[in-house]
């Protein structure tokens, strides 16, 4: 089997809205490598959960081509499964007919189907709150039982669209060595977008930066530490630090372009900073990195 | 209208042993537990701490919205609350940034921004509106005037909020999580223009927060809580030089404290996360 | 302010522009072809039904043919026409009832519904005698309004007054109790007294619900006035469509539906229109995050 | 009264405002029997003298089948509205053509009061009785139609994504998504729609006379609760007009209240902490 699992040529994608025509993708060509952790990063409304709806098949292009193994992508299909920015759990269900959903949807509730969903909801730790309802689950235990409800149908491409944006900080780290642990033990390929630097390097295998709207590849850095990672040897590890410090400068130039972009009041402000950039670049506070 | 660094210095914060039980349908419920806590005129103190384990009380406690159950509360030793008077009066000495925003809605950003010069009687409109353009110009808010905050990105409201409290010389600026909602990038640029307005004013600064990177970056003194009932459980100063900016987000001093914290931190959130522990 | 001037004309063009755009967007959309069909349907059926199949049920009802013609003839046969002046007698009578009532509903309603909302004492001791008498249904008081005020006429703007009243006064309440708490505090903070918080916050962040209750109450002052005007009145629509059935004018009945209809519709558009005038904040939210 | 949907579901505190509204209600009655007593209230009887008639009624068949017969006539048109309202609006929900072809058509019917419709039903239906009916089912229809609409346009589209993404057939995700995901705005068209019924068929019943053509017992009482109080008002005995006008009301709280149950039972994910 080839070494891509999905791949993107020349894909573009405009919208039509009130004043007239937007364009979101600008010929995006991109390969999702099989069994890989692909992370996309890129400033905030730069068209990057436009990208994910494409590849999971919600959204046709408008031009250039998707093909997943070798076939074109024409719609939504259980082997490229979406995880939203906000949980996406159906409320009326409970956690465990939630998990059991898609094998039910598909009619394939079979025992072994029945016996998966258990295990990966004792997985997830939430064998506790198996009869309990969405709303009664804090943001954490959500996430948790969204990704049982995914792994369940044992996808060959799952994709993120920043999942754990909107937990607090710590959750956030849990969750993020936590999906570490996930990943490494279910060989499947993932796509995951954000727009945190860290969360970002902490689990990409190859990360992938995009520009300002409309959105391209401006940078792909590989990422090469084992799974499941550690927080604390991330922080302490020197790859992923000069990895860090060369995204950190890419994306901060086009999180400026998209600032100065949409909020044109904020000139001066920008200026401002620019210029500190420029000067702090040579004389680093404290000790230089290495 | 005094100009702000000329007074003596102002901000200083006294918690001396505070305990806040809420008592929601008998089940007596501690979320402040003898905490005590100095924080010095102008410093940026952080608050860390997993949620749901009541830093926000500490907060209500000082701005006049709650009661405290005993200890007691000091700015610049003036008692705020304490025995005898269980619960302070809000004032614009002790401005408020909500976690959710409190803009209103109703009003443009420029009436927003003079609300409360002109409710206190303290300046004409044609003063208030003066300063008021002064203070939004320093922070990059040159023609938002005339917007309602809905039509702003949550990024610039935030900005506007903080201009708002500003307006009103406060001696502390108390923000509970007002970044929470934003993305990592628009946060970063949130952080420098926070920095910048401060290095400006001098003001004493409350800061609560989940993000520990968020608070090591801000903080003067990062102050990591217990979960519920929260006290001050390990307090790291931050030797990180003024003027700051996310070059030191790679620098070794800063790695080291956000070692030093991490592991205080990571036992409260293990803690919050086995048990299940409600959002906020 | 000269300032709002000249930002005015600057988007007096381009309202027109977008007019314009969106007048173009919908010709070519299917809704206004789908409109017409049910419309044609309707009126076929109606047509059909009782002049040319003459089904059981349909043949004793007016015909679309007898009472359009009548409702645009200049000498009607049953004496009500877009030409004759008693038309605009009723529709004036009607029309005054529904605007007196809900004047008066209005005036009482809000402020009494501000305290409601604004004072806990206020509301535990006057808010039990309100919610006891609000089930009882409107038309349950026409008898006892006969009784109370003689006249026919005071008592069926009794009838169409107190529906409105309850329904001004109610959502006046919801909407005083249901504002952010973080915006009284926000006030307190700023230094605002407790009269200057109510008058910056509580009433402008009422509005909205305080606009969704007059919208009720004009419409529940329309249903309540058809009937008062069948049982007790002299004049107005109601009454129109009652005598269209003891003098067996049927074509009467319809126009004094449809017109009812009608003159309904607009009054509570305008209502609508003022309201999004009034809280431009409310309308104009456009949310640009990215 | 056609009280605003969000405010059938906001509970009120209990506990002190019981002894709140003790108060508030005993001093009104109190003032209202000493006013009536010398004669200030403008011919409106004493309570003591509703209380008395009221405990007479309790004993006269006539009174009870005019409960009975209200009910009926209200459940009748009720059911016949929350089936078809449903059905209409999810259709509407699930196919835009539908939806462009009826919805013109019903927003212009709408606002034409259900009462005008009186004169028109009882030419068209045979019976008095089909014809309250009628009233009743129009009262409760609109409402219920357009909830059902509003509830269905408001699912998460993320929530019908997903079930896609999941492998989900078109029937299946109307069936485990669009259905339980409009159920508790239909809920509470229906607690709503039922509050209107009641105002209706009072109307109704008065407007065609209640139906005496039923051969109500015990001569003016049958009939309907809304034939009792316009028969008692034609009779001259007021405190009976009083006494129906608070039987329907506790009617119409008892039904609401009931339906608002059914719908916290229905939709048990609603609101569990």
């Amino acid at each position: 089997m080839s070494q891509t699992l999905v791949e993107l040529r020349q894909v573009s994608k405009f919208y039509r809205d009130g004043i007239g025509i937007k364009q979101v993708v600008r010929d995006c060509t991109l390969d999702i490598e099989r069994g890989k952790l692909t992370v996309v990063i890129g400033p905030s409304g730069c068209g990057k959960s436009t990208l994910t709806r494409l590849i999971a098949g919600f959204e046709r292009p408008t031009s250039g081509t998707l093909m997943s193994e070798g076939r074109p992508i024409t719609g939504p299909h259980k082997d490229r499964l979406v995880l939203f920015q906000e949980s996406a759990l159906f409320p009326w269900m409970t956690t465990e007919q939630n998990v059991l959903y898609g094998p039910a949807a598909r009619g394939e509730a079979t025992p072994q189907a029945m016996q998966l969903a258990g295990s990966l909801i004792d997985r997830v730790g939430l064998t506790a709150f198996r009869r309990k309802y969405p709303t009664q689950l804090s943001g954490g235990m959500q996430r948790r039982a969204e990704l049982a409800r995914a792994l369940v149908n044992n996808p060959k491409l799952m994709i993120l669209d920043e999942p754990f944006r909107g937990l607090d900080a710590m959750t956030k780290s849990l969750m993020q060595e936590y999906f570490s642990g996930l990943f490494q033990e279910m060989q499947a390929t993932v796509l995951f977008v954000t727009t945190d630097i860290d969360e970002a390097i902490f689990l990409a295998d190859r990360l992938i930066i995009m520009t300002n709207a409309p959105t391209r590849v401006r940078k792909v850095i590989n990422v090469d530490i084992p799974h499941p990672r550690k927080l604390a040897d991330i922080v302490e590890n020197d790859s992923a630090n000069d990895v860090k410090i060369r995204a950190l400068s890419i994306l901060h130039e086009e999180a400026m372009r998209s600032f100065g972009g949409s909020a044109k009041a904020s000139a001066d402000f920008v200026q401002a900073y620019a210029a500190r950039i420029g000067r702090t670049d040579s004389m680093t506070p404290g000790n230089p990195a290495p | 209208m005094n100009t702000p660094c000329l007074s003596r210095p102002r901000g200083a914060i006294r918690i001396q042993d505070v305990v806040k039980v809420y008592d929601p349908h008998g089940a007596a419920v501690t979320a402040v537990d003898h905490c005590t806590l100095d924080i010095a005129p102008g410093e940026i103190c952080m608050i860390v701490g997993p949620s749901g384990c009541g830093k926000t009380s500490l907060l209500n406690a000082i701005a006049g919205f709650h009661d405290i159950t005993s200890g007691a509360i000091y700015l610049d030793d003036r008692l705020l609350c304490g025995p005898g008077r269980p619960q302070s009066e809000p004032g614009a000495d002790r401005v408020v940034v909500f976690q959710n925003g409190a803009l209103f809605p109703w009003k443009t950003v420029l009436d927003n921004i003079t609300f409360g010069p002109l409710v206190q009687g303290r300046s004409t409109l044609r003063e208030a509106r003066e300063k008021a353009r002064a203070l939004m110009a320093d922070a990059g808010l040159a023609d938002v005037e005339s917007s309602y905050p809905a039509q702003l990105s949550s990024g610039v409201r935030r900005r506007v909020e903080i201009v708002r409290a500003l307006m009103n010389d406060p001696s502390v600026l108390l923000l509970d999580e007002p970044y929470r909602a934003l993305d990592s990038l628009t946060k970063s640029m949130m952080h420098e223009s926070l920095l910048q307005t401060y290095y400006r004013n001098k003001v004493t600064i409350f800061f609560i927060t989940h993000d520990l990177e968020e608070a090591i970056f801000l903080g003067d003194k990062v102050v990591v809580m217990t979960s519920r009932p929260c006290r001050p459980k390990k307090i790291v100063t931050v030797d990180i030089p003024h003027p700051r900016d996310h070059n030191v987000l790679t620098s070794r001093r800063f790695r080291e404290l956000m070692d030093e914290t991490m592991s205080a931190v990571h036992e409260e959130a293990q803690a919050a996360f086995a048990a299940g522990e409600r959002e906020g | 302010m000269e300032m709002v001037a000249s930002g005015a004309i600057g988007r007096e063009d381009s309202r027109l522009a977008m007019i314009r755009r969106r007048l173009a967007l919908s010709l070519r959309s299917p809704a206004p072809y789908l409109a017409l069909l049910g419309f044609a349907l309707f009126l076929g059926f109606w047509h059909l039904a009782v002049e040319v199949w003459q089904l059981p049920r349909f043949r004793a009802m007016p015909s679309l043919g007898a009472v359009v013609g009548d409702w645009i003839s200049r000498d009607p046969i049953y004496g009500l026409s877009l030409f004759t002046p008693e038309y605009y007698a009723h529709i004036w009578a009607s029309l005054r009832r529904v605007l007196l009532a809900f004047a008066l509903a209005t005036a009482l309603g809000v402020p009494l519904g501000m305290a409601f909302g604004w004072s806990p004492a206020f509301r535990r001791y006057v808010f039990p005698l309100f919610e006891i008498l609000r089930p009882i249904p409107a038309l349950a008081w026409v008898p006892l309004a006969i009784v109370m005020f003689h006249g026919t006429e005071s008592s069926v703007r009794f009838i169409t007054f107190l529906p409105a009243f309850f329904a001004t006064a109610l959502n006046t309440m919801l909407g005083v109790s249901s504002i952010d708490e973080s915006y009284l505090r926000a006030a307190r903070c700023l230094g605002a007294s407790r009269w200057q918080t109510f008058r910056h916050v509580v009433v402008p962040g009422a509005m909205p619900f305080i606009f969704t209750g007059l919208q009720i109450s004009i419409g529940v002052a329309w249903f309540s006035l058809v009937a008062g005007e069948m049982l007790a009145g002299e004049f107005g629509l109601g009454y129109v469509i009652y005598t269209g059935y003891t003098l067996v004018t049927y074509p009467t009945i319809v126009i004094g539906m449809v017109t009812l209809g009608l003159v309904g519709y607009v009054s509570s558009a305008i209502i609508r229109l003022v309201g999004r005038r009034l809280m431009q904040w409310h309308a104009r939210n456009l949310g640009i995050e990215g | 009264m056609a009280v605003t949907a969000t405010l059938a579901a906001k509970g009120h505190g209990r506990g002190s405002d019981l002894v709140g509204a003790g108060l508030s209600i005993g001093s009104v009655l109190i003032l209202w029997e000493v006013m009536a007593a010398a004669d200030l209230t403008a011919g409106v009887p004493a309570p003591t003298a509703v209380l008395a008639a009221w405990w007479n009624l309790l004993f006269d068949g006539g009174y009870w089948q005019s409960w009975y017969l209200s009910a009926f006539r209200v459940a009748a048109g009720f059911f016949a509205a929350l089936v078809l309202g449903v059905l209409l609006g999810l259709a509407m929900v699930v196919s835009r053509t539908l939806y462009g072809i009826t919805f013109p058509i019903f927003e212009v019917l709408r606002p034409i009061p259900p009462l005008a419709w009186v004169p028109a039903a009882i030419i068209f239906w045979p019976t008095t009785e089909l014809s309250i009916a009628f009233i009743t089912f129009l009262g409760a229809f609109y409402t219920i139609v357009i909830n059902t609409l509003d509830g269905g346009r408001a699912i998460d589209q993320r929530y019908v994504q997903a079930a896609l993404s999941m492998g989900a057939s078109r029937m299946n995700v109307f069936r485990r998504i669009v259905l339980p995901g409009t159920l508790p705005s239909v809920t509470t068209g229906a607690a709503v729609g039922m509050g209107i019924t009641w105002e209706v068929v009072v109307a109704a019943e008065m407007i065609s006379g209640g139906g005496s053509s039923m051969g109500g017992s015990g001569g003016g009482t049958g009939g309907g609760l809304g034939f009792l109080i316009w028969n008692s008002y034609t009779g001259g005995s007021y405190e009976q007009i009083i006494v129906g006008m608070l039987s329907i009301g506790i009617a119409g709280y008892l039904s609401s209240g009931l339906l608002r149950r059914f719908g916290q039972w229905a939709t048990p994910w609603i609101g569990r902490r």
